[in-house]
């Protein structure tokens, strides 16, 4: 740890940051472009200029030097003395800001994004209301980069972020700057477009509005939007992310920082795979077969209609012929539960983990680099928390298996009475399952579309998006990360832990926190995460 | 012709006929009440009012009643339905019953033979002014249910404001009517006002200028007008007595409050103001019996009424509301030692058999008025308005030493 | 001074001077095979002890530079500056037209100092005719033992490359230099690390300009002392003085540095006045980076120190271009103000926007649609730039700011004059217009 | 979307396209690959040699030197557009560069450049109808004692004044500096053959170059 | 914070005796209310008369401006949404048909039963696209009729093209939407 005095103040720090981010971190707010902590430092943007105390050339006092440096550029020392409050730097921060904004359009009222956006922020703290240029600005032109990112070359202030991650993280270089001077710009090499896995985010690290994404061009000003802190289920890397809802639907996700994990990034597959969530197909109601006739029971009757038929199951073939499948997708709290209330129900119920879809291999960023370097990877898991609910299994102990000894069990006759745990924005039941489990007697599925099975089921349960719930996931490397709620269930829904949480006995309003509470008493592994703090909020 | 004019000196088909009359009439003069209410507020307030339907919106009562039929009669779920129903319905008959004893024109000789027929009033009975103060008593049930009726606590409140009120200000109307009782001897209204004409004989009003203001005002508490009109205040108790009520049962108890300033107008006039009579014109006195002598005596007598009709209205958009401790010490600090001493006084003229010495009543009233004035500007207690000598609270001198 | 003795360009106008023969006549590569001879870092020293200032424009001792090196480095990469951009300079390229060789063998002597074993000469597209004549003589070398395996028998080797640049004024910076000699933009880099540490190609790189190296051989063969000799103070050693405009006698002189401004101008060796007598109105001494004189001021001595005094950046290249009194000022600010926005490298933000936004100003000036207040605009825009007060990454926002702060604070009346000449209101109409 | 964006997604280079380096330009630009420790230093030189031989680099050159380079074409791009020497669309058979620097002003550069755009009726970038000349100017040619100065091709001809413009232009020999060159870095043999169309989409360069 | 120095106590006025009857007051009271009947009326027959605006600046019915194409001028940065107090502004932006322009409105709803006619709308907007005109006979028989939709709005603008309303003039160099129609705002900003 440094000691540093910013303005006056001292402050501990990390070795070897720069001044810049120890000054972020102990919540100065230094006006920065092109320094992002992900990427190279380049010192380009001048903004973030600040005096420091050097040694005098003779006779060795420390002084105010006469010029200033680029706190980005410059690593902590310790008992450096630097301050940010005089009268030049401020000068500096007003005339930069008047140099950004020469030739910036001003079209913040079309522009996606006013609201989040830096120069406007700057502008506002630092710089001054009206520019003193009378000549014609120049134009630089809007152009298209790519499947899902729009340039608009004209609102660009060439901090060469996104340049830089397209080199440095993502490995694939397709950016490049042209021209120089005042003419330079952000392009790409014709016909090679920017459509790398992580090229959401360019979009990101952009801290003005020229590089757009598609995908939420002209969707909502982002002042209406609303913000939950969750976790990607795209993969087993568990990215912490941040949903955007705006009236109930999701309209972007947002990485968040989480080091060691995905740092500041996330990949498009994630960044855009949240679509089914507003799928008009989803399961929405809880249906039950009485009869030949399906209905849809009360919520508030649901607890007794499932005991009761379950306890029927348990009388006539004995407790070993009770299983229950929990998905990867699931939260641990409610696959613990879930668990909690078969194994209660019948204690020799077997507890199946379920189907855990891989796709293709590995994807390390760079491009080209070992998984060991990689700054990202993208994992061929492809469920969140294939990790949680096998933590869950084996709390449980007794009866478990993997899910294709559970599709050979069920082969083999081997339950009459099933709960089995879907979620997945996919097709994904097997034809042997599917077949096997329309014979037994009493099978429950609780999934997000329709498929082979809902077709057989007594009861169907719909179960929500991750966004509509809240809980944890446990990523490839045994990480605990809490997510919450961010929008509300569909009309006729209801959260999957809530009546789980029902179901296992409890009265009340289902939380993760709480759960996570219950189930530290039990498993070590949740006993550190149950208060976990949320993470800090990064500069972008 | 004659046939009718026969059958008209029976004094019941008269009485009959009259009743019809003169409820078709009233009926009328309400509805335009609220015509000349809403009209006299405009003026005051420098507005034409109502001029939309038909000339000079002279059929804005017509339009008022057909909403007042056509509009949804709601029964709210909660009220006691049966007095919910009664109530507009008791005030409106103890409204119109007061105009059976109102004597309208005096003697009538229907076929001009100098033999008087019948009188024109429904009903001359001997105890005119006890009937009168009964019906007059029984008015505020109208108010009293139907706040009851309402169940709803505003409206509750109301009608104990006007039970409370009704109480406070019977008490000084009764001792001045009695009063003119006392000076008159009479109790039967024709005869009462047949004590004001004539030779020698002067209106009440001469003799008794206090009491005739006191009359008046205790007059508009019993109707419940501005500035008496507790029962009904918006501000406080969203309406008052009539929250619930909506569409024609609403229209009656506006109906009831019209009648019952139109008939206290009329019993004032015929206790004070010679009802109708006036002096020195010849067809208006009680020697005049023919029809047209009738129709005039009538007329005059609707004048009066008319005449205090407008007061009724110009107080009101002049005036605001008292509170309900001003209202509550005008009565028992105010109208009503100044009532008795009244009484008083008229008590040793009977003795005196003064009574009807102008010198006499005035010098007393005089007297009375000067000891009120004095007893206000020395002892610094209102009769109304503010209540001045609140005792000081502890820190207040404290501040004000500051 | 009419009995200084050229050294540098004593070659000059001799019949064959590029050719290895004539060099060696006169007495060439005796400095390399001297210097080779001794160790690098007696080398070193020799060079420290004359006090060779860099002839680039920031006037750095070379032998310090090359002490910076990392001693425990095991490639050393040698770039040598042909980038010579600064208008009006051009005295790399007389060297190198005239004694090719003389450049060489610096080179050998400098690679052998700082234990390089490749050189690059990064040369200025621009120079067509020098490179091939450059070319020429480096074949001629190579042939002649001088370059390749084993330079004169001593066992050192060493390869000269001639990397040809492609139009930018930014790259003769010596990080935008090692930039556009990897293949890249010639951006500036951010400095730490310090090019002898971390330089071309991540190794320890000395970046030389070539005037620099062209005295190495004269300080091997004559010594420190003789050079200390030449010249006074901080400032000695030969230097060559560029002059052009319209004089009666533009050319490249050599000297030392201990004439003035005037000398330079109206000296019989060297530009013997002006053409048709007509008087100075200003002179950029330095090339056009460093600021303008006035005519008033031309009793500036042309050495290291005294420009300072004047409020110029420094001697820069000793690159003097003179403007007669018929010449409107205008001109002069559009000309400068268009050179740096053109050659602005676009990395910083002040350097970027400030000289396009100069430039801007300037055409406007020049087309009679200035205003009073796009004087102070000017001042305040090139007051916020630079190097020095921490404002960019490399010095050329300095250039930009000394020449138009300097034009606008000694010229002030001029332009104002100007200004008050135009009608009414021409200011705002061609603002329209141009929106 | 219906506003002006300039399309980058379409391909400008045809992939099935003949090669634009023919194998002698591209034993040229591997003669330099022993000369740098990275295969991108090469670049620089390699544009010049293939500017040398096609008298531009084109989107296809630029992909071409990329993939020899083994850098992404973007890079080559990047590269290409900060240096003003190199040429992205066809330029004529000998350039006209015109130098702009303060002294050959003060010495009447600019009617030079004037007379130059005036007798062969272009501006500056651009290239003549019959594809002879093209104009271009530069910042200083570092002939400063001889403005105002101009290049043909690589033959610098010094004091030029306006009138004298006609016939310098007329002359057949004018690019013509009479140097011997180096082997070492001579450039490979000139195809004649230019205007073979496979280069023939440069027109977004030619916009890019224009907005600006 | 109230200082004890900042209260500052009223004490009732004296009455006197007559005053204290109050009957000088009512009687003066009522001799006004008399002469107001008897005075000049001021009332407008509304429909059949109108009066002039006692205001420049009364704000009425909303408009949406049309540009000199005759397109909505709208360029749907949902600015007068968000500062609407009320919350009567619906607006869904979609990529503009046109060249010159990136956004429009495809919908573009007011309630104008909701509306409190503030103005703040017309103060946000950076295009004067929404503005509030001195319209101020707004009727409708129902809710649905009041939800002045984008047509409706263009209509309104038809109408009463000819009167500028009058608002706070300051308007800083705001380009249009970031294209080429500049001239637009210089004119008015010449305007006012």
């Amino acid at each position: 740890m440094a000691k540093i005095t910013i303005d006056n103040q001292e402050i501990e720090c990390r070795d070897g940051i720069p001044v810049l981010q120890a000054a972020l971190e102990a919540g100065w707010d230094v006006p920065h472009y092109c320094y992002h902590p992900g990427l190279s430092v380049v010192a380009s943007c001048r903004l973030c200029l600040m005096e420091m105390q050097l040694p005098h050339p003779k006779t060795r006092e420390m002084g105010w030097a006469p010029k200033l440096f680029p706190s980005c550029q410059t690593p902590v020392k310790d008992g450096m003395v630097v301050r940010f409050d005089s009268g030049a730097v401020e000068q500096n921060q007003k005339a930069c800001m008047e140099y950004f904004l020469l030739n910036h359009p001003l079209d913040c009222p079309v522009c996606d994004q006013a609201g989040e956006c830096h120069l406007q922020d700057y502008s506002y703290k630092f710089g001054e209301s009206e520019s003193r240029m009378h000549d014609q600005k120049q134009v630089n032109p809007k152009k298209d980069i790519g499947p899902q990112t729009l340039l608009y070359s004209d609102r660009c202030v060439m901090c060469t972020r996104c340049v830089r991650f397209a080199e440095e993280v993502s490995g694939t270089e397709e950016l490049c700057i042209v021209n120089r001077g005042g003419r330079a710009e952000i392009d790409i090499f014709p016909g090679i477009p920017l459509d790398n896995p992580m090229q959401g985010n360019v979009v990101d690290v952009c801290p003005v509005g020229a590089l757009l994404d598609k995908d939420f061009l002209f969707k909502k000003r982002v002042w209406f939007l609303e913000s939950g802190d969750s976790v990607c289920p795209g993969c087993s890397t568990g990215c912490a992310i941040r949903v955007d809802q705006s009236d109930n639907r999701v309209q972007r996700l947002k990485p968040r920082y989480n080091p060691g994990v995905n740092e500041w990034w996330m990949c498009d597959e994630g960044r855009f795979g949240w679509k089914y969530v507003h799928d008009v197909e989803r399961v929405t109601r809880p249906r039950l077969r009485r009869g030949a006739e399906m209905e849809t029971p009360a919520w508030e009757s649901l607890g007794e209609i499932v005991r009761y038929r379950f306890e029927q199951q348990v009388d006539r073939h004995g407790a070993a012929k009770v299983a229950v499948l929990l998905s990867p997708m699931m939260a641990c709290e409610e696959a613990w539960l879930l668990a909690k209330f078969v194994r209660e129900l019948a204690p020799d119920a077997t507890i199946a983990t379920g189907f855990v879809p891989m796709v293709g291999e590995e994807r390390c960023f760079p491009v080209g680099c070992n998984a060991d370097d990689a700054k990202f990877v993208i994992r061929r898991e492809k469920c969140p928390n294939g990790r949680g609910v096998e933590l869950v299994a084996e709390h449980f102990g007794g009866s478990t298996c993997d899910f294709d000894g559970f599709v050979t069990k069920a082969g083999e006759g081997a339950f009459e009475a099933v709960w089995v745990v879907g979620g997945y924005s996919e097709e994904w039941v097997p034809k042997a399952l599917a077949t096997s489990l329309a014979k037994i007697e009493m099978l429950v599925v609780q999934d997000m579309f329709e498929s082979a099975l809902t077709g057989e089921a007594e009861l169907v349960l719909p179960a929500c998006a991750w966004v509509e719930r809240d809980g944890s996931f446990v990523n490839h490397a045994g990480l605990i990360q809490p997510f919450e709620r961010a929008i509300n269930v569909p009309d006729g829904a209801r959260r999957d832990g809530q009546y789980l949480f029902g179901l296992a006995g409890f009265e009340g309003l289902y939380s993760g926190a709480r759960v996570r509470a219950l189930m530290a008493e039990e498993m070590d592994a949740f006993r550190e995460i149950a208060e976990a703090p949320r993470q800090p909020a990064h500069q972008h | 012709m004659d046939w009718l004019i026969e059958q008209l000196k029976d004094q019941l088909v008269f009485s009959v006929v009259l009743s019809l009359v003169v409820f078709a009439a009233i009926m009328t003069a309400v509805a335009y009440c609220i015509y000349f209410e809403r009209k006299i507020s405009a003026w005051m307030q420098d507005r034409v009012g109502p001029n939309r339907v038909g000339p000079l919106g002279l059929l804005q009562p017509m339009a008022d009643g057909a909403k007042f039929l056509l509009k949804e009669d709601i029964i709210p779920a909660f009220v006691d339905k049966p007095l919910f129903v009664l109530a507009p319905a008791f005030a409106l008959i103890m409204g119109l019953a007061g105009f059976a004893i109102l004597p309208w024109g005096g003697m009538v000789d229907l076929d001009g033979d100098g033999v008087v027929d019948v009188m024109c009033q429904v009903a001359d009975p001997g105890v005119g002014l006890l009937y009168l103060l009964a019906v007059g008593g029984m008015a505020v049930y109208g108010v009293v249910v139907g706040g009851w009726a309402n169940n709803n606590k505003f409206a509750f409140l109301a009608a104990m404001r006007a039970t409370a009120q009704m109480l406070s200000y019977e008490i000084p109307m009764a001792l001045v009517i009695l009063l003119v009782v006392m000076t008159t001897g009479q109790l039967g209204l024709d005869d009462i006002a047949r004590s004001q004409m004539g030779e020698g004989n002067l209106w009440h009003v001469c003799h008794h200028p206090v009491a005739f203001f006191i009359m008046l005002v205790t007059l508009f508490a019993e109707t419940n007008r501005t500035p008496f009109d507790m029962a009904e205040a918006e501000q406080e108790l969203i309406g008052g007595y009539h929250t619930e009520y909506s569409a024609l049962k609403f229209g009656l108890f506006f109906l009831g409050e019209y009648a019952h300033m139109i008939i206290g107008s009329g019993f004032v006039i015929v206790l004070f103001l010679g009802g109708w009579h006036l002096p020195w014109v010849s067809f208006l006195q009680p020697e005049a019996t023919s029809v047209w002598a009738m129709l005039a005596k009538m007329s005059v007598f609707a004048t009066k009424i008319a005449a205090f009709l407008f007061l009724f209205m110009w107080v009101r958009w002049t005036l605001p509301r008292f509170r309900f401790d001003q209202l509550m010490r005008l009565s028992w600090k105010g109208l009503l030692p100044v009532c008795l001493m009244l009484f008083a006084y008229v008590t040793v003229l009977l003795y005196l058999g003064r009574q009807t010495d102008l010198m006499w009543t005035l010098g007393g009233n005089g007297v009375l008025i000067l000891l009120v004035l004095i007893v206000a500007g020395t002892m610094g207690v209102p009769v109304s308005g503010r209540q001045g000598n609140l005792s000081t609270l502890p820190w207040e001198g404290a501040v004000r030493a500051r | 001074m009419g009995s200084y003795e050229p050294v540098l360009l004593k070659n000059r106008g001799v019949e064959g001077s590029c050719t290895l023969k004539v060099h060696r006549a006169g007495g060439g590569y005796a400095g390399a095979e001297k210097a080779l001879k001794l160790s690098s870092d007696e080398v070193i020293e020799e060079v420290k002890k004359a006090n060779l200032r860099g002839r680039g424009g920031a006037g750095f001792p070379a032998g310090v530079k090359w002490s910076f090196l990392p001693k425990d480095r095991e490639k050393t990469i040698l770039c040598v500056n042909g980038d010579e951009s600064e208008p009006p300079t051009f005295s790399n390229r007389v060297l190198m037209e005239s004694d090719p060789h003389m450049l060489i063998e610096g080179i050998i002597i400098a690679a052998y100092a700082t234990r390089s074993q490749v050189a690059y000469v990064y040369l200025r597209v621009e120079f067509h005719e020098q490179f091939h004549i450059l070319q020429l003589a480096i074949d001629e070398a190579y042939a002649a033992g001088l370059l390749g395996k084993d330079v004169l028998g001593s066992g050192f080797d060493l390869d000269v490359y001639v990397h040809r640049g492609a139009g930018a004024y930014v790259c003769g910076e010596e990080t935008g230099l090692i930039e556009s000699l990897e293949g890249k933009r010639g951006w500036p880099r951010i400095k730490p690390p310090f090019p002898a540490v971390e330089g071309a190609f991540g190794l320890p790189t000395v970046v030389n300009n070539v005037e620099t190296l062209a005295n190495l051989p004269h300080i091997m063969t004559r010594g420190a002392d003789w050079f200390q000799s030449i010249g006074a103070g901080s400032s000695t050693g030969p230097k060559l003085f560029c002059l052009s405009g319209p004089v009666n006698r533009p050319g490249c002189f050599e000297g030392a540095m201990d004439m003035t401004c005037e000398e330079l101008i109206y000296g019989d060796d060297y530009g013997r006045g002006m053409v048709d007598d007509v008087g100075v109105k200003a002179v950029f001494p330095g090339g056009i980076s460093m600021g303008v004189l006035t005519g008033d001021e031309l009793g500036m001595k042309m050495d290291f120190d005294d420009p300072r005094n004047f409020g110029l950046l420094g001697l820069g290249t000793a690159a003097a271009v003179v403007v007669d009194v018929e010449t409107d000022m205008r001109d002069v600010l559009l000309n400068v103000s268009r050179f740096y926005s053109h050659e602005s490298c676009g990395q910083c933000t002040q350097c970027r926007e400030g000289t396009s936004w100069m430039y801007r100003i300037a055409s406007r000036i020049a087309m009679g649609a200035g205003r009073i207040e796009d004087l102070d605009l000017l001042e305040q825009v090139s007051g916020r730039m630079g190097m020095m007060p921490g404002y960019s990454i490399c010095g050329l926002p300095d250039g930009a700011a000394f020449p138009i702060r300097g034009l606008v604070q000694k010229f002030r009346t001029e332009y104002e004059e100007h200004m008050g000449r135009q009608r009414d209101g021409r200011a705002e109409a061609v603002l329209r217009v141009l929106n | 979307m219906a506003w002006k964006t300039i399309d980058r997604n379409e391909p400008v280079v045809d992939a099935g396209a003949t090669p634009v380096l023919t194998e002698a330009i591209r034993g040229k630009i591997e003669s330099f690959f022993p000369r740098y420790p990275t295969k991108r230093a090469v670049l620089l030189p390699a544009l010049h040699v293939i500017q040398d031989a096609l008298g531009f680099i084109g989107w296809q050159a630029m992909k071409e030197v990329a993939d020899l380079l083994e850098i992404h074409p973007s890079a080559v791009f990047d590269t290409i557009s900060f240096y003003t020497h190199f040429w992205t669309k066809p330029r004529g058979e000998k350039v006209v560069t015109v130098c702009r620097s303060i002294s050959c002003e003060l010495l009447g550069g600019r009617e030079v450049l004037e007379a130059v755009k005036d007798h062969l009726g272009i501006g500056e970038h651009e290239t003549t109808g019959d594809g002879k000349y093209s104009i271009a100017v530069e910042e200083c040619l570092a002939g400063c004692d001889h403005g105002p100065c101009l290049l043909v091709n690589e033959r610098m001809h010094k004091c030029v004044k306006a009138a004298d413009v006609p016939a310098l232009l007329a002359d057949a020999g004018n690019a013509d500096h009479g140097l011997p060159r180096s082997d070492l870095f001579d450039g490979p043999v000139v195809d004649d053959d230019r205007d073979d169309g496979v280069i023939a989409s440069t027109s977004d360069v030619v916009e890019m170059q224009d907005s600006n | 914070m109230i200082e004890e120095k900042d209260i500052i106590n009223v004490d009732e006025p004296e009455l006197t005796a007559g005053e204290r009857l109050y009957l000088p007051q009512i009687a003066g009271g009522m001799r006004t209310t008399l002469r107001h009947m008897f005075k000049k009326k001021i009332t407008v027959q509304y429909p059949e008369q109108k009066r002039e605006l006692r205001t420049e600046n009364y704000r009425g019915v909303h408009r949406l401006n049309r540009d000199e194409q005759g397109r909505v001028a709208c360029v749907a940065c949902f600015m007068c949404q968000t500062a609407c107090p009320a919350h009567c502004i619906h607006i869904v932006g979609a990529e503009s048909p046109w060249e010159d322009r990136e956004k429009y409105p495809v919908q573009f709803d007011i309630d104008e039963l909701r509306c409190i006619y503030c103005g703040m709308c017309e103060e946000a907007c950076p295009v004067d696209a929404i503005e509030l005109t001195p319209e101020y006979d707004l009727v409708g028989r129902t809710r649905e009729e009041m939800i002045f939709d984008k047509e409706k709005l263009l209509m309104v603008f038809d109408r009463t093209k000819e009167t500028k309303p009058r608002k706070n003039p300051k308007i800083t160099g705001y380009s249009g939407t970031g294209c080429a129609d500049e001239h637009t705002v210089t004119e008015r900003g010449e305007a006012h």
